[in-house]
């Protein structure tokens, strides 16, 4: 098992409830396997989980990355800045 | 000199005249800036009024992805000397500057008209900065439409 | 708030935080301000290093031909909102901003950039503003290639 | 006769040592005789008339032009401004 930080921003912010969670995963765990564990926890995130955009350390990240120990991963939704 | 490149977040008002300067070598004689603004009024697709804006980044990813913009501006167009990204965030009202993205080159001709509008649009794709409407009817983020790809 | 056109020579800094203020109407998102400045040194062509450049203008004359000049830029891109043009004059060390063509419009797709292109492009084909170049071994004035034509 | 002023600008007052000067001309000259005339007050243009601009009136003017009283014609070479 490996720990990871998971951050959430804007509108999955306020879907979660939450603005930072700790989590201990398996060590063979991707982020698709990531996204089913946090639809089990958060249900609301399952409608929109396709929209939802992934960064692990600060790059984007897509279903088949394998996710490193102490990996800071966030979830937000597209970007609206400017 | 060297070419500098500046990507920040600030939560202060950017001051232009000083971000000229640091964007002038001995070499510079063209700087193109583009400044975003808070629109009071938009008329555009669903016309309505602003009362303020909140703007929320990433930090440190926002500032990796703006240095990644600056990259591929210096890929795309190489006389290019200084680039300034400048993201505002936090609250704020109509008429405010809320984004500077800005290129300085020896000559116009350079690609620093078309460098400054590349640096603009990407920002809109790929740095984390979101931004919340704040209404007289409550509060409602703002969503972009851009789905980053795995070149991002 | 009414569209409105800039349009001057002067002698002192231009301060743009304030120019910037101007451009900003209740409906404007995005500015595009165009800066030239004496270069130190020029690589391009003939290289040379500049100690001063002298700005003279037909000042009447170049304030009705940067309407001119507005007027056109309004013509081709119906959205923009204010435009200003400026023209600093007098004797300008290496760095300091010379000349100053801004657009403001409510998006950044409408052709505000574009439309500041257009702008120096068109002053430094009809706006009658000379400089000279101040040297160690004596000064002496550049001159442009356009010939104006009887649409101009 | 009507009375005309004449301005000078950049290499063209250089060439001439003039910066402003008023001028009686003919009812019915154009501004391709003035050219003639100026020509002869001042050799040295001689050779450049054909790249001097003219201006009349703070509006580009060219050779078949006539000349109304009063009006403030103005020399000088291609801009360089910016």
């Amino acid at each position: 098992m490996k720990q990871v930080t998971i951050l959430f921003f804007a509108t999955l912010r306020d879907m979660t409830g939450e603005r930072r969670i700790m989590k201990m995963i398996p060590d063979d765990m991707l982020i698709a396997g990531l996204k089913d564990v946090l639809i089990e926890e958060f249900p609301r995130l399952k409608d929109i989980i396709n929209s939802v955009i992934v960064s692990m350390n600060h790059e984007f990240a897509f279903n088949d990355a394998p996710i490193p120990s102490d990996a800071e991963i966030a979830l937000f939704p597209p970007v609206s800045g400017g | 000199m060297q070419n500098q490149t500046i990507c920040k977040i600030v939560e202060s008002e950017i001051d232009l005249d000083k971000l000229l300067e640091e964007l002038t070598q001995n070499t510079t004689g063209a700087v193109v800036m583009f400044t975003g603004l808070v629109r009071g009024i938009t008329e555009r697709k669903n016309p309505h009024e602003t009362i303020q804006l909140e703007y929320e980044a990433y930090q440190p990813m926002a500032e990796k992805m703006m240095q990644r913009v600056a990259d591929e501006i210096r890929l795309k167009w190489s006389n290019i000397e200084t680039i300034a990204i400048i993201q505002r965030i936090g609250r704020l009202n109509p008429g405010k500057p809320t984004v500077i993205i800005a290129c300085s080159a020896a000559h116009r001709d350079t690609g620093v008209f078309d460098a400054a509008r590349y640096g603009i649009d990407r920002l809109k794709e790929i740095v984390p900065v979101w931004k919340m409407e704040i209404g007289p009817e409550g509060d409602a983020w703002i969503e972009g439409d851009y789905i980053p790809k795995s070149n991002d």
